[in-house]
Parts: structure tokens; C-alpha cells; sequence
């Protein structure tokens, strides 16, 4: 095969990607488990939490090479400010773009049209407001390979991308399982005129969806910013293969988008060793319709937070 | 009163659904709302419970007008809804679905879904088994348990005996009946006049969205027209 | 009934305002006043906005920039005739730009036009121009396609995307010495046109090439960014083992695969070519990543070296930002449109620039401006920098260099 | 008994009025239209937009601006009545002269002799715009309004047949490093041109119409990223990145007549407005023919559509075909005009482009998409030439994607509504039928 002299690199860089996939195709699965929609402008709120950490960090490292212990706390002072980045741009968009129409109870292909609208409109405006150039994340580590594991190169990045992404995916796994507000966000997916039966404000939990999605993108945002750097238009193409992934692992399934992420993730640096690396998009969308085609609910199937 | 409806009207576009409706309920009682299907019976429970908001009227919940208010905060008034078809949340357990029942209140519930288990000892048997996975009775001890977990003080019941066998329907009955005095009043939309009316202390016949008739139950249930119309073929379920 | 057709009317009168628009927007372009020195007009088409927009700025500047001290009579001397400058904006995209040949070209008093500035820009309005006889020179379209299809009116004063190839790579092997590289280009127009010179020229030379190509985020602005491919690519070049790579397209991408490549571990040599020639190709990158990086341009840049100086700070003045990728030649292709104005004299046609320009020789700031036939410049430079200290620093000519 | 009734505090109570969230909205709207047309910032001064624009006098203008709209908002609300009696005061003097079929002729063919004659006394840029910017764009909108307005399908991939039209006009001309069996003018190659996008648009439509409304729309945004990266990629085929140059212009040779397309753009313009009155007939007659009312069926309610014997892929892959079909030959057309096609012009900006140009004319509308590309394409030519609030191109999508969303939140049916489309909208909002193709959500609702 094409791939098997760098076969475990590749796995490796795979896995990175696919965290961050994950992350952001668990923002896609939430919104659509409550709404029935895809958040087309979910990319956007990526975008911001990438900005938003650079900000952040550039304020509290500047030009300074933090070491040890400081560096473990920028990487926290980093994803958290790209989580609140991201949880203030989709609170927002779900306020302005998507509320006034839920009221109205009108078409969804009136929110999908909204949804690019709000699309064009964030990056545009980052675009205006932060330049077009992309800006590099201030790094709260020296980037360099740290082991090597079936002769594959471990970089720091990488294992700071996986520890992160893990935490994440565990902590919005047990909330969406465990706690009130998980319990009301999937009795919303289920049925949100029962719910709001039950005492569910449904307005408020919709909120609170978009919220935990916006934290995760916005945290990948910055996890997807550390060695590549912000720039508005940063959100489109990782947003669409996050989404594929989300297919993959069936729309409204938490640990399905977290296992497409993966997969996905994978599959492609797999895939671009045996092709260029240009067609890579194309090996990604051939899998997404591939996947549509063959069996469009996924590997899991579709539906949100079975519990266990 | 604990619940009146005064001059109520609904329209679904320009589709009057109920208009000049009005009806009372004193602490206490069950009262039932007869009708044929499209009569506006279920739309009456859905603008108690705020899923529809009305064009005109007023409904007062303990002389509080909540006829704008959202559903959530309806619910936290005291008013519980067993909504039409059930609607277990169906990927959630047995316990999970209850708890839902209380999801507006902070603090221990152990007592209530112990009650509940009591009620309907059915239920303790599934307690970790997906709602989506039991039968049409047991859902519907389900939905009514739910509604209970809220410790309302009026219970709206929406066809609790549709779809089900006639053994099952008798037990549904007859556990309403016990929720009856335990002192929470029960508003009670049926298709099963007969059984309704046994049960229910009054009753409201709805045609087209307006109130025809109302009565005690005793007295609808000798009706020749009520009898003619509604208990025609299921007065006798056996 | 009345609401179907209702629904036609609205259209006209809303029509009727939009091409009302139009109308007045004509009355502007219809004013040349008369005065006893004729006055000729030299236009700049080029992205004034849009994603490309800072390109097409460094550019117009320096078109006016010396415009204003010809007619103050700095450059030259007392000249027969009044300059007046023009710019129409193409956006760099090739449907935009027709229009805005159209109207360069509907403006009688345009003898000549510096632009357009890209080749794709090119490629759609050059039949127009060469229909007009109007003759273009070109800052910075280095598409070789340009030159073969026989515009007599199309000049360019930077080298094509062939010369700057076969350039990096004669460095690379004969410089360097090495035999195996691993060449990346990033899909655009301008690197693919390169690096295909570059691979061909380093196998004639005995070299052995891998070939990559991983799209890029369209010349570091616009278009959908796709920045997270490199670490799968970064990842095969450190497989192949080869000393060098040489990337051709812009410095924003370079500077995350060079990123990309560090991290993972690998220590060959970086090169690429003057999409990178830019500052921000090593704040993007850092100063640790970038330093050692060969790039090279057929242009002496401004910002590192010692020419002009003068240009330099009065571009500045009159831009308010300092020059750029591509505002030396701009100013170049200027001066030499006036040079040749000069030689015809005072009534000067838009046919007789185009003769004159095949003929001018002019000693510009980056290099002495003379056509060969096709409009392509003569005896082109190329020239090698480094990045040392955070800094860009020129190495010289590659034939000095390579001796 | 925790079930205490909320009380609500002031704050709150002015909060939840209407009317004070209205006037926070308008002037929160105030506030972002003045950042959006403030002065720009910098990676380096990431606030200086924000500053330079809100803590300027200018902002004084936004915030008026804001509070004018809350009170012609809270006015028409509170004299709603009033307002519908004077504008149909207004309106009825067009309304008793428009039904007589006379005066509607009269009317088309003003509007027919004004778009034939005005143009010549246009200087040729405006000429040129008006082929390039204009015409090609008003027929690219009437196409994807099939889809989108007839059909209820969100296509975000228009693109990819337009790319498919402007490559087969350079491969049947011989073009591209491919070459055809023989070279056909691009004028005889408009019918294979027209074949070959709407057979890519029945290939890309078959599987993928049977999807559900929004996979529909990844599908094709993904289908016109991938034409873009093949373009771009397949050095061998399409002449790569470089692009297509020297395809030649259309040339009639036929019956004794011979005529020749050329630099002019006129000619285009003239081709152009033939055609679009050619298609605009055939897609009015079609609207209100069988496949017409198959698709308004679909819109309505897809599964009663289908249990009523309606075909509802046959009807979709239809759509979805003739829109192909449209932006193929928009393709062709100014390849041809330009002699050149280059991939980096093929983006998905350019699909969500025509989008905005048929949601702000009106979905279903013809009218409506017609003067919707008209319009938006003319204002930022005018804008370039005389901005207005510091307009710069650059931020034109920024525009656009804001008036995508006042669009939808305050006028979803355009503006030069269909009528059929404005009801279903309204209909579908009180909970009867759909209004889009989008398909039923397979959410877990029992």
C-alpha cells in the first residue's frame, strides 16, 4: 500500500486531526439534536475561538517563551478563552439568527439560508476587524517531537491537542448524560413540546446547547490555531469535514461525532498518502457522500445522549 | 375557583379553533370535556399548559391570568399536563422520564418516585428499561407518573385510555380515581364518555370549538342527546 | 389578478432606478479639460479591492508616486506634456476585468496602462487592449502563456514564472550541490508555472524531484482556508529524506509547512520563491523556524537592500504605508512608459507608444528595462536571499552566486 | 412547595415589553451597521475597527438611525391598519389599470424596448458590466430560482455547472490540452454545453435528492469544492491552475447568415437578453403547468405529494437538471465572451452568491430573481464608483450575509414576492404544509 512506510505517522497526525473534528462535529450533533438543523455557521464559531485565544494569549504572553508549570496554564488560559470565544458567537447566533425565526416557526429552509448568512457575515466582519493576514497564537510551548511510538514522531502539539480533546470529550459526555441540564437538553432532542411539559424552558436550553457546542469549537478553534495560527477564513473547510464526521458517526450522536471525528481524521491523511495532497478535500467529501448514500444515519445511528 | 376560562378563543391562522369558551374547575374536583375529534378538546389542555396561546379571553389559574405565559412557567404554577399519545421521552429510562417529571424542582425527589413505584408497581420493575421499549399501558402509567412527579395541584389528563386494552383502561381508571384523593384536582379529556363520566363530579360537551352543554356528571350521563352522541357505541365496554 | 401584475411592475421601477444609476455614473467619466501642453493620462488596472486589494495598493503608489515627480519634472527633466494618472480597479479576477479595460480604454486621453496586475486579470482583458492598441505593462503577471499570444501591446518589466524556476534551481544544485529535492507548490496559477520550470530545469541538471502539490489559502488572502493539510505533508518530506525543499507560493502557507516541517523534526534546507519574499513570512513562522530560509525573487526587494532609498521614503509619504511586493516594478514599468513618451515627444498615440516601447531602454530601480519581442524583459535577474536574525537579507544574483 | 409563581422584577418586566426588546434590537442594529461600515482594523490593532467606528460622532448618526426604525417599526405595528389603507390607496391606481391584458402587454414591451435600447447609450464599461456582472448573473438567479424557489431545494453547489458549461465550451473549441473528435464554435457547442451540465445535474441529482433537505446542501457544497480542486488538479485535462486560455468567441455561419461575436460586449448583451427572454416563457409556462403544480405539491408536503402518485425524485432531478442546465450555458457564454476560464474564480462564494441574488429578489419569483441580480449586482459597481459610508469591496460579503438574515428574520418571501410562495410561507408558519423541499425531520418525535 501507499501508506505503509509512514503508516503510524500518519495515524498519529490522523488522531490530531481527528480530535479536533471530533470537537467541533460534537457543536453540529447538539444543535441539530435539539433544533433538527445543521448550524451552518458552526464554522464561524471555531473561527472566533481561535481569535479569541490569540487575544487572550497575546495579552498574557506576548513575545515571552513560558516554561514548565506556566505553560500548562497558558494551554488552560488558551482553550478556555477560545471556549468563551466560541460560547459568546454561538449564544449570539442562535439569539439573532435563529430565534426570531423558530418564533415564527418557519421554514427550515429559511434557517439554513439564515445560518449562511450569519456564515458570511462573522468571517467577513473578523476579516474587516482582525485583517486578513493569518496571525500566529502566541505558542505557550516549544513545538518539537517529544517521543516516537511505532517510529512515528510525537510532537508536543499533538499530545497537548489529545489531552485537551479527551478531557473535553469526557466532560461533555457525562454533563450530556448525568446532570439537569443534559438531562434537559436530551428531552428537548426527544421531544421538546413534552419537555417544555415538564417545566423545560425550551428558549433557555437551546441557549445552553449552543453554549457547550460553541465552548468545544471554540476550544478547537484555538487547539487548531497553536501551530497553524488564526485567520478569518480558517473555519470553512475543517467546519465541513467536522460535519462529515458528524455524518459518519450519525447527525445528533455524541459519541458517534467523536468516533467519526477519528475515523475521519485518519482516513484522510491515510488517504492523501496514496494521492496527492491536494485531493485531500476530495477524499473527505467522498467519504461524506459516500456515507449519505450507503447509510445516511450513520455509524451509530442517529440520536442524542443515550445515556450508557 | 382554581381554574376558570373566560371567553376563550383559538385559531390556528385563520382557523378558529375554540371560541367563546368558558369553563371552571373548583379545587378538588375532577371535571371531564367530552367531544368528537376536532372538537377542541386537546386544544383546551394545550392552552391551559401554554403550548398555545389564545387570541382573545382569559385563563385564570387561582384568579392569575397565565394565558400568555410560557409553558415552563405554567408548569411551575402547579399545573401538570399528561399530553395526548403519551409522549415518553423514548430514549430515556423508566427513571430518567420521571425525574423529567420534576425537573423544576431542586432538591430530593427519592419520596415521590417511590410513590410513584407504589402507584404503579409496574413501573419499579422497568425503572432502568428505555420508555420508547414498553407497552402502550405501561407508557401510559409512565406519562401519568411523570406528571405527578411535579406534585401539581391540577392535572391535565389527555385521552389516557387511548389505544389501550380494556383491562388496562379499567386500571387506569381506577389508579386516577386514587390520584383523586390524594386531593389534586384532574381535568379529564376522554373519548371514553361512559368511563369519564363515571368518574368525573362534572362535565363539559365541546362541538366545534364551543361549549353545548355542561352539567354534572350524573346528569350528562342520563342525557338522551350526550347518550345519543358520545356514549353510542361504548357504553357498555366490556 | 392585479397582484400578478403588479408583480411586473415593481421590477421596472426598481430597473428603471439601478440603470438610472448607471446613466450618472457616465456623466464623471466625460471630463477633459483642454490646456496649451497636452495632457496624456497613464492608467493603473490592478485589485484596488477585494481579497488582493494590498497587492494592487503596493502598486498603484508607486504608479503615482511617479507620475507626480515626472510632471515635477524630477525623473526627466522639463517633459512636452502633462501626466495625469487613472486607476481602475479589476480585483484581481478575470471577470471583473474587461470592465474595467472597457474603461481605460473609453478614456481617450489613456496613452498607456501599468497593469493589469495579475494573470488571470490578464489573460480576459488583454484582447481588449491589444484591440485598442493600448499599450500594457505589466508590474507583476508572470504567467508565461501571456507573452505567446501575439498582444504586440503586452509588456511586462518582472521575468515569467520560467525564468525564476530554472534560476532557484541552478542555485540549488550547482550553489548547494544537491541531487535530491522535494519541490511543493500551492495550486495557484504563479507556483504551478514555477515549480514545473524549476523541476525540469534541476533534472536537466542531474537532480532528482519529488513532487507535491497541497492547495494553498489563494495567495494568503482570500478564498477558504485550508491550513491543517501540512502535517501529513511535512510528515512525507521528512520520509523522503531529501536535504531540500523548495516551496513555490506565498509566504503564509510556506510559513505553516515550514512550521509544520520544524516540528516535525526536520532539518533540510526551506527555499522558496518571491510569493514568500515577505516580512511576513517570518513573523508568521517565527524567527527560530524561518532563519536559514533561501527565497528568491527576479526582483531586488526594497525592504532589505540598498537600493533607492529616496523611492523608498516618498513612496511612504505618499502611501502611508511602506512599499511592497511589487512596488519597485510598478514604479519601473511607470518610468519606462514615460521614458518612451519622452522619446516620441509632444503628441504622442496610443500605436506610437506601443512602437516605442518596443524599442525604449531604461535603467529602473530593479533592473535595466528592455523588451524582447514578445514583450517579456530582457536578460532577467534572479536573485537569492536568506533569512538570518529574523531578518531578510540579500545574497546576490544566482549567477554571482554560482560563479 | 417549591412551585412558587416567578415574580418578576422591573428589570425584567420592561425587558420582556415588546416594545423596549424592539428598540433594544433596532439600536443594537445601529450599532453593528456602524462597525460594519466604520474603518477597518489590523491584526496588530485588533480593536481600532471597533473604536474608529463606535467612539466617533458618526456613531451618534447609527444610534438615531437605530431609534428612527424602532419608532416607524413600533408605528406600523401600532397603526397597522391605517398603514395597509394608504399603501392600497397608493397602489390602487396600478392595481384597476394592470388586470386589462392590454396594459400589461404595453408594459412588457416597454420593459423589453428600454432593456434593448438603453444599453447603447451606455459607455462601455457600464456595457461591459452589464454583460459581465449584470446579465449573466440575472440568468444564473432565474435558474437557481427553479431550484430554490420552485423546487424548495437548497443547492449550494451552482457553481460546479457553470464550471461545467465554460469547460465544454474550451474543450468543443479545442482549448483545453484535451481535444475533441472536431472543433466545434462555441456557438454550435451551446446545446452539448447545455447537455453536459444538465447531465452532471441529473448524476449529482439522483443519489443525492432522495437525501433529507440539509444533506442536499452539504452534498452540493461539497460537489462544487471538489469541481473547483479537479479544475485546479487535473493539470492534464483543464489546463490546471493556469487556466483556459484563447477560447474563441461564438460565430453564426448558417443559412447565409454569418455573423461574428467579438470584443463588443453588446452583442453578448443582446444574445443574453434573448435568451433570458426565451427561458423566462418557458420557465412561466412550466410554473403553471403539471410540473409546476408537482412542485408546488412537493413544497407543500412531500409525503402527501408522494402518496398522491407524484414522482417527487422525477420532479426534483428535474429541477435540479434545467437549473444545471441554465448555469452551464451562463458558463459557456462568458468563458466564451472572455476567452479565458481560470478554477480560482469557481469558488463556493460564487454558488452562495446567486443564492443571495434569488432569496433578496424572491424565492418562486421570476420578477423578483431578475431584478434581486440585477440590483445587488449593479450596487457594488455603483458603490466602487461612489461609496457611500465607506463601502469597500472587499466587505461585500459581509453585506450580503447580513441582508441573507434581515431577509429571512423580517421578509422571507423577497422582495418582489411570489404570491403563491408568500402564502405558503405563511401558512407553513402556522404549522400547515412545509414551504420547502427540505423533507420531513426524521427527529426522534414519535
Amino acid at each position: 500500500m501507499c501508506f505503509t512506510q509512514n503508516f503510524w505517522n500518519l495515524v498519529v497526525s490522523g488522531l490530531a486531526d481527528g480530535f479536533l473534528y471530533a470537537l467541533i462535529a460534537i457543536g453540529y450533533t447538539l444543535v441539530y439534536g435539539v433544533l433538527q438543523l445543521i448550524n451552518f455557521a458552526h464554522s464561524e464559531v471555531f473561527m472566533s475561538g481561535g481569535f479569541a485565544s490569540y487575544f487572550i494569549l497575546n495579552a498574557a504572553i506576548g513575545t515571552s517563551q513560558p516554561h514548565g508549570i506556566a505553560s500548562v496554564g497558558f494551554l488552560a488560559l488558551g482553550t478556555i478563552g477560545g471556549g468563551l470565544g466560541g460560547a459568546v458567537v454561538a449564544f449570539l447566533l442562535e439569539r439573532v439568527a435563529y430565534r426570531p425565526l423558530r418564533r415564527r416557526n418557519a421554514p427550515r429552509l429559511a434557517f439554513l439560508i439564515s445560518a449562511i448568512g450569519a456564515s458570511y457575515f462573522i468571517y467577513n466582519l473578523a476579516g474587516k476587524e482582525f485583517g486578513r493576514n493569518a496571525l500566529e497564537i502566541p505558542s505557550p510551548f516549544t513545538n518539537g517531537p517529544v517521543f516516537t511510538i511505532f517510529g512515528a514522531t510525537v510532537q508536543t502539539v499533538y499530545i497537548v491537542v489529545a489531552v485537551a480533546a479527551v478531557i473535553m470529550l469526557v466532560l461533555v459526555d457525562r454533563v450530556v448524560a448525568t446532570t439537569r441540564l443534559g438531562k434537559g437538553i436530551r428531552a428537548v432532542a426527544q421531544d421538546a413540546e413534552t419537555a417544555s411539559l415538564m417545566g423545560v424552558n425550551i428558549d433557555r436550553v437551546i441557549s445552553q446547547t449552543f453554549i457547550i457546542g460553541g465552548v468545544l469549537g471554540g476550544a478547537a478553534g484555538f487547539l487548531f490555531g497553536l501551530p497553524f495560527g488564526v485567520v478569518y477564513t480558517m473555519g470553512f473547510t475543517p467546519a465541513l469535514k467536522a460535519f462529515t464526521a458528524a455524518v459518519l458517526g450519525g447527525v445528533g450522536n455524541i459519541r458517534g461525532a467523536m468516533i467519526g471525528g477519528l475515523i475521519l481524521g485518519i482516513a484522510e491523511n491515510l488517504g492523501v498518502a496514496c494521492t496527492q495532497a491536494s485531493w485531500r478535500d476530495v477524499v473527505a467529501f467522498g467519504i461524506l457522500v459516500l456515507v449519505l448514500l450507503i447509510r445516511p444515519t450513520g455509524i451509530l445511528g442517529e440520536q442524542l445522549g443515550r445515556a450508557a | 375557583m382554581l381554574l376558570e376560562l373566560v371567553d376563550l378563543e383559538v385559531r390556528y391562522g385563520a382557523i378558529p379553533a375554540l371560541s367563546a369558551m368558558s369553563l371552571e374547575i373548583a379545587e378538588g374536583e375532577i371535571v371531564t370535556l367530552l367531544g368528537a375529534n376536532g372538537a377542541g378538546k386537546t386544544t383546551t389542555l394545550r392552552s391551559i399548559s401554554g403550548l398555545h396561546h389564545p387570541a382573545r379571553g382569559r385563563i385564570l389559574f387561582e384568579g392569575r391570568d397565565i394565558a400568555t405565559m410560557a409553558p415552563h412557567h405554567v408548569m411551575a404554577l402547579g399545573i401538570s399536563h399528561s399530553p395526548e399519545g403519551r409522549r415518553i421521552f423514548p430514549r430515556m429510562s423508566v427513571t430518567e422520564n420521571l425525574e423529567m417529571g420534576a425537573y423544576r424542582r431542586r432538591g430530593a425527589i427519592r419520596e415521590d418516585l417511590d410513590r410513584v413505584f407504589q402507584l404503579f408497581p409496574v413501573l419499579g420493575e422497568r425503572k432502568r428499561q428505555p420508555g420508547g421499549t414498553l407497552s402502550g399501558g405501561e407508557q401510559q402509567m409512565l406519562a401519568i407518573g411523570r406528571a405527578l412527579m411535579s406534585e401539581p395541584r391540577l392535572l391535565l389528563l389527555d385521552e389516557p385510555s387511548m389505544g389501550l386494552a380494556p383491562l388496562i383502561v379499567r386500571e387506569i381508571f381506577s389508579i386516577i380515581r386514587e390520584i383523586r384523593a390524594t386531593g389534586t384536582t384532574i381535568l379529564l379529556v376522554e373519548q371514553n364518555a361512559t368511563q369519564a363520566l363515571r368518574l368525573a363530579d362534572r362535565g363539559y360537551v365541546l362541538e366545534n370549538g364551543r361549549i353545548v352543554m355542561s352539567d354534572t356528571a350524573g346528569s350528562l350521563l342520563a342525557d338522551p342527546r350526550v347518550r345519543a352522541a358520545y356514549l353510542g357505541e361504548s357504553a357498555a365496554p366490556a | 389578478m392585479n397582484r400578478i401584475t403588479l408583480r411586473f411592475v415593481a421590477p421596472v421601477a426598481a430597473a428603471a432606478v439601478a440603470l438610472a444609476g448607471v446613466g450618472s455614473a457616465q456623466v464623471a467619466a466625460a471630463s477633459n479639460a483642454h490646456a496649451s501642453t497636452p495632457t496624456y493620462t497613464i492608467a493603473y488596472e490592478g485589485p484596488l479591492s477585494g481579497g488582493n486589494a494590498q497587492l494592487g495598493l503596493n502598486m498603484k503608489f508607486a504608479v503615482q508616486l511617479a507620475i507626480s515627480q515626472a510632471n515635477a519634472g524630477k525623473t526627466f527633466g522639463k517633459l512636452p506634456f502633462k501626466l495625469k494618472f487613472l486607476a481602475e480597479d479589476d480585483q484581481g479576477s478575470a471577470t471583473q476585468s474587461p470592465a474595467a479595460a472597457q474603461a481605460v480604454i473609453s478614456n481617450s486621453s489613456v496613452v498607456a496602462v501599468v497593469g493589469p496586475a495579475f494573470s488571470g486579470a490578464t489573460k480576459a482583458a488583454e484582447p481588449l487592449y491589444h484591440a485598442a492598441n493600448l499599450a500594457t505593462v505589466s508590474p507583476s503577471a508572470t504567467a508565461p502563456a501571456l507573452a505567446t499570444q501575439g498582444w504586440s501591446n503586452f509588456f511586462r518589466v518582472v521575468a515569467d514564472d520560467n525564468a525564476q524556476g530554472p534560476g532557484d534551481a541552478t542555485y540549488v544544485v550547482k550553489k548547494l550541490g544537491v541531487k535530491k529535492i522535494y519541490t511543493v507548490d500551492d495550486a495557484s496559477a504563479y507556483a504551478v508555472g514555477l515549480v514545473g520550470a524549476f523541476d525540469a530545469k534541476a533534472k536537466q541538471l542531474g537532480a532528482t524531484v519529488t513532487h507535491q502539490e497541497a492547495p494553498g489559502t489563494t495567495q494568503c488572502q482570500a478564498g477558504t482556508g485550508n491550513v491543517q493539510q501540512y502535517g501529513a505533508l511535512a510528515t512525507q518530506i521528512k520520509g523522503s529524506g531529501d536535504p531540500v525543499t523548495f516551496y513555490a507560493g506565498y509566504y503564509c502557507d510556506f510559513a505553516l509547512l515550514a512550521k509544520a516541517l520544524r516540528a516535525d523534526g526536520y532539518n533540510g534546507q526551506l527555499m522558496s520563491d518571491d510569493g514568500s519574499l515577505d516580512p511576513h513570512y517570518v513573523s508568521e513562522a517565527g524567527a527560530s523556524v524561518a532563519n536559514g530560509t533561501l527565497l528568491s525573487c527576479a526582483c531586488t526587494n526594497l525592504t532589505s537592500s540598498k537600493v533607492d532609498t529616496t523611492f523608498a521614503s516618498q513612496f511612504k509619504k505618499l502611501a502611508g504605508f511602506p512599499v511592497g511586493t511589487y512596488s519597485a516594478e510598478a514604479y519601473d514599468a511607470t518610468n519606462t512608459i514615460i521614458k518612451a513618451m519622452e522619446k516620441i515627444g509632444a503628441h504622442v498615440k496610443r500605436s506610437a507608444l506601443v512602437k516605442g516601447l518596443h524599442k525604449v531602454v531604461y535603467a529602473g530601480l530593479t533592473k535595466t528595462v528592455h523588451f524582447q519581442p514578445d514583450g517579456n524583459i530582457a536578460g532577467s535577474t534572479v536573485y537569492i536571499y536568506q533569512v538570518k536574525n529574523g531578518s531578510i537579507v540579500e545574497l546576490g544574483p544566482v549567477a554571482k552566486l554560482v560563479g | 412547595m417549591s412551585t412558587v409563581a416567578p415574580r418578576v422584577p422591573l428589570v425584567r418586566r420592561v425587558w420582556r415589553s415588546d416594545d423596549a426588546r424592539r428598540g433594544f434590537a433596532c439600536v443594537a442594529g445601529g450599532l453593528v451597521l456602524a462597525v460594519m461600515t466604520g474603518p477597518s482594523g489590523s491584526g496588530t490593532a485588533p480593536t481600532s475597527g471597533f473604536t474608529g467606528s463606535l467612539f466617533h460622532v458618526r456613531v451618534v448618526g447609527f444610534v438615531l438611525f437605530g431609534l428612527v426604525l424602532w419608532g416607524l417599526i413600533t408605528a406600523r405595528s401600532r397603526y397597522s391598519s391605517q398603514v395597509r389603507a394608504f399603501s392600497a390607496k397608493v397602489t390602487a391606481a396600478p392595481r384597476r389599470l394592470l388586470p386589462d391584458r392590454r396594459v400589461r402587454r404595453v408594459v412588457y414591451l416597454a420593459v423589453l424596448g428600454f432593456a434593448i435600447y438603453y444599453p447603447t447609450i451606455l459607455n462601455s464599461f457600464w456595457q461591459e458590466v452589464l454583460v459581465d456582472q449584470i446579465g449573466v448573473y440575472v440568468l444564473l438567479a432565474i435558474g437557481l430560482n427553479v431550484v430554490v424557489g420552485y423546487a424548495g431545494l437548497l443547492d449550494l453547489g451552482y457553481v460546479a455547472f457553470y464550471a461545467i458549461g465554460a469547460y465544454s465550451a474550451a474543450y468543443w473549441t479545442g482549448a483545453l490540452p484535451i481535444h475533441p473528435l472536431f472543433h466545434l464554435n462555441p456557438f454550435y457547442a451551446i446545446p452539448l454545453a447545455i447537455l453536459a451540465a444538465m447531465f452532471a445535474g441529473v448524476l449529482l441529482g439522483v443519489p443525492t435528492l432522495r437525501l433529507r433537505g440539509d444533506y442536499l446542501a452539504i452534498v452540493t457544497l461539497g460537489a462544487g469544492e471538489i469541481i473547483q480542486i479537479v479544475a485546479t488538479n487535473l493539470q492534464g485535462v483543464t489546463g490546471g491552475a493556469q487556466g483556459v486560455i484563447g477560447i474563441p468567441h461564438f460565430s453564426v455561419h448558417l443559412f447565409g447568415i454569418r455573423y461574428s461575436w467579438g470584443l463588443d460586449s453588446l452583442p453578448y448583451y443582446y444574445l443574453l437578453l434573448g435568451f433570458v427572454v426565451i427561458v423566462l416563457f418557458a420557465f412561466r409556462s412550466l410554473e403553471n403547468s403539471r410540473v409546476g403544480r408537482a412542485w408546488v405539491a412537493i413544497r407543500e408536503d412531500e409525503v402527501a405529494a408522494e402518496s398522491a402518485g407524484i414522482n417527487v425524485l422525477k420532479y426534483k432531478v428535474m429541477a435540479f437538471a434545467i437549473g444545471a442546465s441554465t448555469s452551464g450555458f451562463a458558463g459557456m457564454l462568458e468563458a466564451s465572451k472572455i476567452s479565458f476560464v481560470e478554477p480560482s474564480d469557481l469558488t463556493v462564494q460564487f454558488s452562495i452568491l446567486i443564492l443571495v441574488l434569488v432569496i433578496f429578489g424572491g424565492m418562486g419569483s421570476l420578477p423578483g430573481a431578475i431584478v434581486g441580480a440585477a440590483v445587488l449586482q449593479w450596487l457594488p459597481q455603483f458603490l466602487r464608483i461612489h461609496p457611500l459610508f465607506g463601502f469597500q469591496q472587499q466587505d461585500l460579503y459581509m453585506y450580503l450575509g447580513a441582508l441573507l438574515i434581515v431577509m429571512m428574520i423580517f421578509r422571507p418571501e423577497g422582495i418582489i414576492p411570489s404570491r403563491r410562495r408568500k402564502r405558503e410561507i405563511g401558512l407553513a408558519e402556522h404549522g400547515v404544509g412545509h414551504a420547502d423541499a427540505m423533507g420531513h425531520t426524521s427527529g426522534p418525535v414519535s
